[in-house]
C-alpha cells in the first residue's frame, strides 16, 4: 500500500459573494485543512461603480451624493470628509452653528455605524438578539436624521460651506432625550456580551494583529486602536471644532477581536458625550457660509482626512481651476485598507473565526469597491 | 484630561472565578432577555399602521416629487431649468414654448426610475412663495407594476401636490398671510 | 388454530423476516460499489440482529447493540468514510491481495460456525437447555448481577484493557507530548 | 385472538394520539419559538395569519408542502431522499416510551431509558448522510461537525442521568417517575449537577444554540440541509423540534418528577363527590403537569437560543470532552456517596450536607479542570501561553 494516498487533502471553499455573513458581496476563497484556514484569498470588486471616475464628470455639489453611497452606513461622515476637503481647497470659513450641527450629526452617525457593527458582529457570532436591540437604537438615530434632512440612509445633508438645512424645532430635544438614555442601553449590550463566557471564547485571542503590523498595513480607526496605537484623527489633527470638546479615545492592548470590541463600545459612549456637549453648546446663527452658486475652486490639490466610524477616510481632490468638476478625485476608504489585514489575521484560525474577523474589521463593501 | 485611555479588559479575573463556576454570566444575560419578554413592543404593523405615537413621516421627507400650485391653481414653476441642470441623474425633463414672460410649460417629466432621491432639485428651485415650485411630498409607497408607471408627467406631479399634506399646509399659510395682509392694510388705512 | 401454534407461527414469521433482512443487507454490504451505501446496509444489518436479540428477550443486549454498534461505531465508520479520499477507497477495493485475505477470513469464520453448530445446537437436548437458561439472561438486572458477581474479575480486567486503550489513543493522537 | 386484536387496536389508538399530538405540538413549538424570539427582541413575532398569527404554523406547513423540490444534480439520489426520513423516524420512535401520564403511554419497556438513548443516537445518521449525499461543501462540513458533536455529547448525556438512575433503581420510564412519586422527591433536588449537564448536552444533541454548529447559518449557510427544500427540509425541521420535545420530556421524566404535581406535598386530592369529573381530572391533571414541565423546559431552550452567542467548533469539542465529561464522571462518584448518605441520614441532615458537598464539588471541579475549561482557555491565550 502506498503511503502518500493517506495524506490529508485541502478543501477549497468559496465563501461569498452571496453568503449570509460576508457583509455584502465580499468573496473569500478559503483553503481549509479540516476546519483550519490554511490560506485565504480576498476577492473584491463585485460592487464597483466607479465613483472616482464618475466624480470627474459631475460638479462639486453633485459629487456629495456620490459620497453618500460609499459607506452607506455612515453617509454623514462621508459627506463631511468630502465637503471639508473642498472647503479646504477653496479656503471657506464655515459658520459656527453649521460646525456644531456637523459635529452633532457626525457623532450620531458614528454611534449608528457602530451599532450596525455591533449588531452584525454579534449576529455573526450567533447572538441574534443583540442585533435587534442595536437596530432599535439605530432606528431612533435614523428617525432623527430623517427629520433633519428627509432621508434615512443617503442623507446628502452637508453642503460646501455649511449644511443644507437648519435643525428642525424638536430635533435638539429628541436628540438630547436619546443621548440621555443611550449609555444605559450600551450597558445592556455589555450584559449580554462583555462578560459572557461564550463571547469571550469567541473573541479573545482571535484575529490578533500587533501595532507595528497594523501601522505597516495602514490600518486605521478602531481597528488600529485595538492594537494599542494611539491614533485618532480627531485628536491627532483636529478638524472642524473637535478641539473644543471633552472626550477621550479608547485604546486596547492586545489587538484581538475582543479589544476592538471594547474600543468600539467605549467609543460609542464617548461619541454620545460629544453629542451631548455639542447640543448643549449649540449657538444660533447662519448655517451656510457665503460661497458662490457655482463652485469653481482655484487650481490646486488637497488631501483631507477625517475620522470616519470605520477609520481614516480621506479625500484627495485635484482641481484645474477652470472646470466645475474635479480633475481627479481619489478616496482613501478605511474599509478597503482595513481589509488588507484580513489575510494576516485569519492565518491559522478556524472557519468560524473567518466571520468573526470580517465582523471585527467592520467593512462595508460599498466603500471597499467604490 | 488625557486624550487616550486604555480600555478595561477583564478577562480571566481571579475574583470572577466563582461567578463563572456557577454560571452567573449566563444568568445575567438570561435575566435581561426575560425582562424584555414583557416590555412594550416597538414594531409598527405596516401596512395596517402607517404611523405611531413616536413616529410619523416627517414633512422634510424626500418622497415623491410634486409641482406646487398657488391658491388659484396655477403652477408656480417659472421654467428656469435650475432643477433640470442640477439633477445628477438627468431625470427631470422640461419643455416650454414661448419666450420671456409668455413662456408656457408644455412638459415637465420626472423619471423616478433614474432618481436617487438626493433632493438637489428641491433645493435648486429659486421660487420661494410659501413653497418652492418643485417640492418633495411625504409619499413613500412608490412601487408600480411597470416602468412607465415611474415616469411622472406634469399632470401627475400636480395631482401629487394636491394629494399631499403640504398643499393643505401651504393653502392655510397662504390664507393666513392674506388675512394678515388685510389686517395690515386695515391698520395702515386706520392710521 | 389455537393460540400457541398461532404464537409459534408469528415467531417464525418474525424470525424469518429478520433473518432475511440480516442476510440480504449483509450481502448488500459487500456488493455495493459506494462505500456509504454499504455502511447504510450495515446499519440495517445491525438492526436485524437487534431484532433477533429482542425476540430472544435480551432487550438489554438489543439496546446496547444499537447504542454501541449502530449509534457509536457506525458513526465513526461514516466519519472515516467521509474523510477519506474516494480514490483511496477504490484502489483498496481493487487490490487483489486484500480480496485474498478477505476470502481467507471468511472461510475461517464459516468453519468456526460449522464447528459451533455441530458442537452445540444440533446436539440432542442442548437446544432446550439453552432456551430454558436464557429465559432471563437478557434482562438488565441479570446482566448487572452476573457482571458484578460471577464475572467480576474479567469485567475489571476488560475495563483495565479499555483504559489502556484509551490512554494509548490519547498518546497516539497527541502530536507532541 | 381477540385479546391480541384489542391490544393492537388500543396500541394503534395510543400511537395515533401521541403522534398526532406531538406533530401538532411540534408545529406550535415553531410558533412558540418565533413568538418568544419576537418578544425577547421587542417585536411581536408572527401576527398576520390568524389572530396573533395563530395559524402561522399551518401556513408554513402548506408553504413547505407546495414548494418546489430541488434535487442537486450531483447528489446521491437514494440517500438524499432517505436522510430526512432517517432523521425523523428515530425522533418519533423515541416517543413510544415517554410516559405522558400514569395511564397514558404507548408502552413501558424495562430498558426504557436505554431504548431512548439507543434510538435517539440514530438520528445523527440522517444528518451525516444528508451532508454527504448533497455532494456540496457546506453540507459536508455541517455533516462532519454534527457527527463529531453528537458522538461527543452522547457520552456525557448518558453519564449525566446515571446519578438519577442510582436513586431510581430502574431503567423503565414509568418506574423512574413512580419512584419519584413514592419518595416524594424530584431527582433534580438530589442531582442538580446531573440535571445541568443533561440539559447542556441536550442542547447540543438537538443542535440548539449555543451548540448549533451543524447548521450555523452564519458560517455554513445552513449546514447539512443547505441543499434541501420543500418537504424534505420540513422533515429536518420537524425532526429538530421533535427532538426538542423528546429531550424535554426525558428531562421531565428523569429529573422533574414526570407527571407528578408540584403541589403533591400538600396532599390535595380531588373529592369523590365530583363523580365523573374526578376521574377525568385524575386522568387529565398528570398529563397537564407533564406537558407544563415540558413546555417550561422548551421555553427555556428557546430563551437560551435568543440570548447567547454560538461556540466555535473546537471550543464545543473542548467543552464536551474536557468540561462536561469530567463533571459527569465526578457527579457519578458523588452520587454513590450521596446515595449512601440518603439511606443513612434524615432529610434535615441529608439536604444541607448533600448540597454542601455538591457546591464543593462544583468549585473543586471548576478549579480542577480549570486548565481545560474554555474560559480559562481564553485566559491562557490571554497570558500568551499558547
Amino acid at each position: 500500500m502506498e503511503e502518500k494516498g493517506f495524506g490529508t487533502e485541502e478543501l477549497i471553499v468559496n465563501m461569498g459573494p452571496q453568503h449570509p455573513s460576508t457583509h455584502g458581496v465580499l468573496r473569500l476563497l478559503l483553503t481549509l485543512d479540516g476546519e483550519k484556514v490554511v490560506d485565504c484569498e480576498v476577492i473584491i470588486g463585485y460592487l464597483h461603480r466607479g465613483v472616482e471616475k464618475l466624480a470627474e464628470n459631475r460638479d462639486y455639489k453633485q459629487n456629495i451624493i456620490l459620497t453618500d453611497r460609499l459607506d452607506y452606513l455612515a453617509s454623514m461622515t462621508n459627506n463631511l470628509a468630502y465637503v471639508q476637503a473642498v472647503e479646504k481647497l477653496m479656503d471657506v470659513k464655515v459658520p459656527e452653528r453649521a460646525e456644531y450641527i456637523r459635529v452633532t450629526v457626525a457623532e450620531l452617525q458614528r454611534i449608528a455605524s457602530h451599532l450596525v457593527w455591533l449588531g452584525t458582529h454579534a449576529m455573526d457570532i450567533g447572538a441574534m438578539t443583540v442585533f435587534l436591540y442595536c437596530f432599535r437604537e439605530r432606528e431612533e438615530i435614523l428617525n432623527l436624521f430623517e427629520m433633519l434632512c428627509g432621508a434615512r440612509l443617503t442623507y446628502n445633508y452637508m453642503r460646501i460651506g455649511g449644511v443644507s438645512c437648519d435643525l428642525p424645532d424638536d430635533f435638539a430635544g429628541k436628540a438630547y432625550k436619546f443621548v440621555e438614555k443611550f449609555p444605559k442601553l450600551i450597558d445592556e449590550y455589555e450584559v449580554l456580551l462583555t462578560k459572557n463566557r461564550i463571547w469571550l471564547d469567541r473573541t479573545v485571542g482571535v484575529g490578533v494583529i500587533s501595532g507595528e503590523d497594523g501601522i505597516d498595513l495602514g490600518l486605521s480607526g478602531p481597528n488600529i486602536r485595538g492594537s494599542g496605537v494611539e491614533w485618532d484623527v480627531r485628536k491627532a489633527e483636529p478638524y472642524s471644532i473637535y478641539d473644543r470638546f471633552n472626550f477621550q479615545i479608547p485604546v486596547g492592548e492586545k489587538g484581538d477581536t475582543y479589544d476592538r470590541y471594547l474600543v468600539r463600545m467605549e467609543e460609542m459612549r464617548q461619541s454620545n458625550n460629544i453629542v451631548k456637549q455639542a447640543l448643549e453648546q449649540l449657538p444660533e446663527g447662519e448655517i451656510m457660509a457665503k460661497v458662490p452658486r457655482i463652485i469653481k475652486p482655484p487650481k490646486g490639490e488637497v488631501y483631507h482626512s477625517i475620522e470616519a466610524p470605520k477609520g481614516e477616510l480621506g479625500f484627495y481632490i485635484v482641481s484645474d481651476g477652470t472646470s466645475t468638476s474635479p480633475y481627479r478625485l481619489k478616496i482613501r476608504p478605511p474599509s478597503f485598507v482595513n481589509l488588507e489585514s484580513f489575510k494576516k489575521m485569519i492565518k491559522g484560525h478556524l472557519v468560524a473565526d473567518v466571520i468573526a474577523i470580517i465582523g471585527t474589521l467592520d467593512i462595508v463593501l460599498g466603500e471597499v469597491d467604490r | 484630561m488625557e486624550d487616550y485611555i486604555k480600555v478595561k479588559r477583564e478577562v480571566g479575573n481571579r475574583k470572577d472565578e466563582m461567578w463563572y463556576a456557577f454560571l452567573q454570566d449566563l444568568k445575567a444575560g438570561l435575566c435581561l432577555t426575560l425582562g424584555y419578554l414583557f416590555k412594550k413592543k416597538i414594531t409598527m404593523q405596516y401596512p395596517y399602521e402607517k404611523s405611531t405615537a413616536e413616529w410619523s413621516i416627517p414633512l422634510r421627507w424626500r418622497g415623491l416629487h410634486a409641482l406646487s400650485a398657488d391658491e388659484n391653481g396655477r403652477l408656480k414653476c417659472i421654467m428656469c431649468l435650475q432643477c433640470m441642470k442640477i439633477c445628477p441623474d438627468h431625470c427631470i425633463k422640461i419643455r416650454f414654448s414661448g419666450a420671456g414672460k409668455e413662456r408656457v410649460l408644455e412638459e415637465f417629466t420626472v423619471d423616478l426610475s433614474r432618481c436617487s432621491a438626493c433632493g438637489l432639485c428641491f433645493e435648486a428651485c429659486p421660487v420661494n412663495s410659501i413653497t418652492k415650485a418643485i417640492v418633495p411630498t411625504e409619499k413613500y409607497e412608490l412601487s408600480v407594476y411597470s416602468r412607465e408607471g415611474l415616469v411622472y408627467k406634469k399632470e401627475d406631479l400636480l395631482k401629487n401636490w394636491y394629494d399631499s399634506v403640504k398643499s393643505r399646509i401651504a393653502l392655510e399659510k397662504a390664507e393666513n398671510m392674506k388675512k394678515e395682509e388685510v389686517k395690515k392694510e386695515e391698520k395702515s388705512v386706520e392710521s | 388454530m389455537n393460540p400457541e401454534t398461532m404464537n409459534e407461527l408469528i415467531n417464525y414469521l418474525i424470525f424469518g423476516s429478520l433473518a432475511f433482512i440480516i442476510l440480504a443487507s449483509a450481502i448488500m454490504v459487500i456488493t455495493r460499489k459506494e462505500v456509504v451505501h454499504s455502511a447504510l446496509f450495515l446499519i440495517l444489518c445491525f438492526f436485524g440482529v437487534a431484532g433477533l436479540y429482542i425476540q430472544l428477550r435480551a432487550q438489554f443486549l438489543a439496546a446496547v447493540q444499537i447504542l454501541v454498534y449502530a449509534g457509536g461505531i457506525m458513526v465513526l465508520y461514516l466519519f472515516v468514510i467521509l474523510l477519506v479520499n474516494r480514490k483511496v477507497i477504490e484502489e483498496t477495493k481493487r487490490s487483489k491481495s486484500f480480496k485474498k485475505i478477505f476470502i481467507l477470513v471468511g472461510l475461517v469464520l464459516l468453519l468456526e460456525f460449522v464447528l459451533i453448530f455441530t458442537g452445540t445446537v444440533l446436539k440432542e437436548g442442548v437446544k432446550e437447555k439453552i432456551v430454558e437458561e436464557s429465559f432471563n439472561m437478557g434482562s438488565t438486572e441479570y446482566i448487572g448481577g452476573i457482571l458484578y458477581t460471577k464475572f467480576l474479575f474479567p469485567f475489571e480486567l476488560v475495563s483495565l484493557v479499555l483504559l489502556a486503550a484509551m490512554i494509548g489513543a490519547i498518546v497516539l493522537s497527541k502530536r507532541k507530548i | 385472538m381477540e385479546g391480541i386484536v384489542r391490544d393492537v387496536i388500543i396500541a394503534l389508538i395510543k400511537i395515533a394520539i401521541v403522534l398526532g399530538g406531538v406533530a401538532l405540538g411540534v408545529a406550535y413549538s415553531t410558533y412558540l419559538e418565533r413568538k418568544v424570539a419576537g418578544w425577547i427582541q421587542v417585536r411581536f413575532g408572527p401576527m398576520r395569519v390568524g389572530p396573533h398569527g395563530l395559524l402561522q404554523p399551518i401556513a408554513d406547513g402548506l408553504k413547505l408542502f407546495i414548494k418546489e423540490d430541488i434535487m442537486p444534480r450531483q447528489a446521491d439520489k437514494l440517500i438524499f431522499y432517505l436522510s430526512p426520513v432517517i432523521c425523523l423516524v428515530p425522533a418519533f420512535a423515541v416517543l413510544a416510551v415517554i410516559p405522558w401520564g400514569p395511564d397514558f403511554y404507548i408502552t413501558d419497556l424495562n430498558i426504557g431509558l436505554l431504548y431512548i438513548f439507543a434510538v435517539a443516537s440514530l438520528g445523527i445518521f440522517g444528518i451525516v448522510m444528508a451532508g454527504w449525499a448533497s455532494n456540496s461543501k457546506y453540507p459536508m462540513l455541517g455533516g462532519l461537525r454534527s457527527a463529531a458533536q453528537m458522538v461527543s455529547y452522547e457520552v456525557s448525556l448518558g453519564l449525566s442521568v446515571i446519578g438519577a438512575l442510582i436513586f431510581a433503581e430502574s431503567l423503565s420510564m414509568v418506574g423512574i417517575v413512580e419512584k419519584q412519586m413514592t419518595t416524594g422527591v424530584w431527582f433534580v433536588f438530589l442531582q442538580p449537577v446531573g440535571f445541568v449537564i443533561y440539559f447542556i448536552c441536550g442542547l447540543a444533541e438537538t443542535n440548539r444554540l449555543p451548540f448549533d454548529l451543524p447548521e450555523a447559518e452564519q458560517e455554513l449557510v445552513a449546514g447539512f440541509h443547505t441543499e434541501y427544500s420543500a418537504m424534505k427540509f420540513a422533515f429536518f425541521f420537524l425532526a429538530e423540534y421533535t427532538n426538542m420535545i423528546v429531550v424535554s420530556s426525558i428531562a421531565t421524566t428523569v429529573f422533574l418528577g414526570g407527571w407528578g404535581s408540584p403541589f403533591a406535598f400538600l396532599g390535595i386530592e380531588f373529592p369523590r363527590s365530583l363523580g365523573i369529573v374526578k376521574s377525568v381530572l385524575d386522568f387529565g391533571m398528570p398529563i397537564f403537569w407533564f406537558l407544563l414541565k415540558v413546555f417550561l423546559l422548551m421555553f427555556f431552550m428557546i430563551w437560551v437560543r435568543w440570548t447567547f452567542p454560538r461556540y466555535r467548533y473546537d471550543q464545543l469539542m473542548n467543552i464536551g470532552w474536557k468540561v462536561l465529561l469530567p463533571f459527569a464522571i465526578l457527579n457519578i462518584i458523588f452520587s454513590g456517596l450521596e446515595f449512601t448518605l440518603y439511606e443513612e441520614l434524615d432529610w434535615y441532615l441529608f439536604y444541607p450536607l448533600a448540597w454542601l458537598i455538591m457546591g464543593v464539588m462544583v468549585v473543586f471541579g471548576f478549579r480542577l479542570i480549570k486548565n481545560f475549561d474554555q474560559f480559562s482557555y481564553s485566559k491562557m491565550r490571554e497570558e500568551g501561553i499558547e
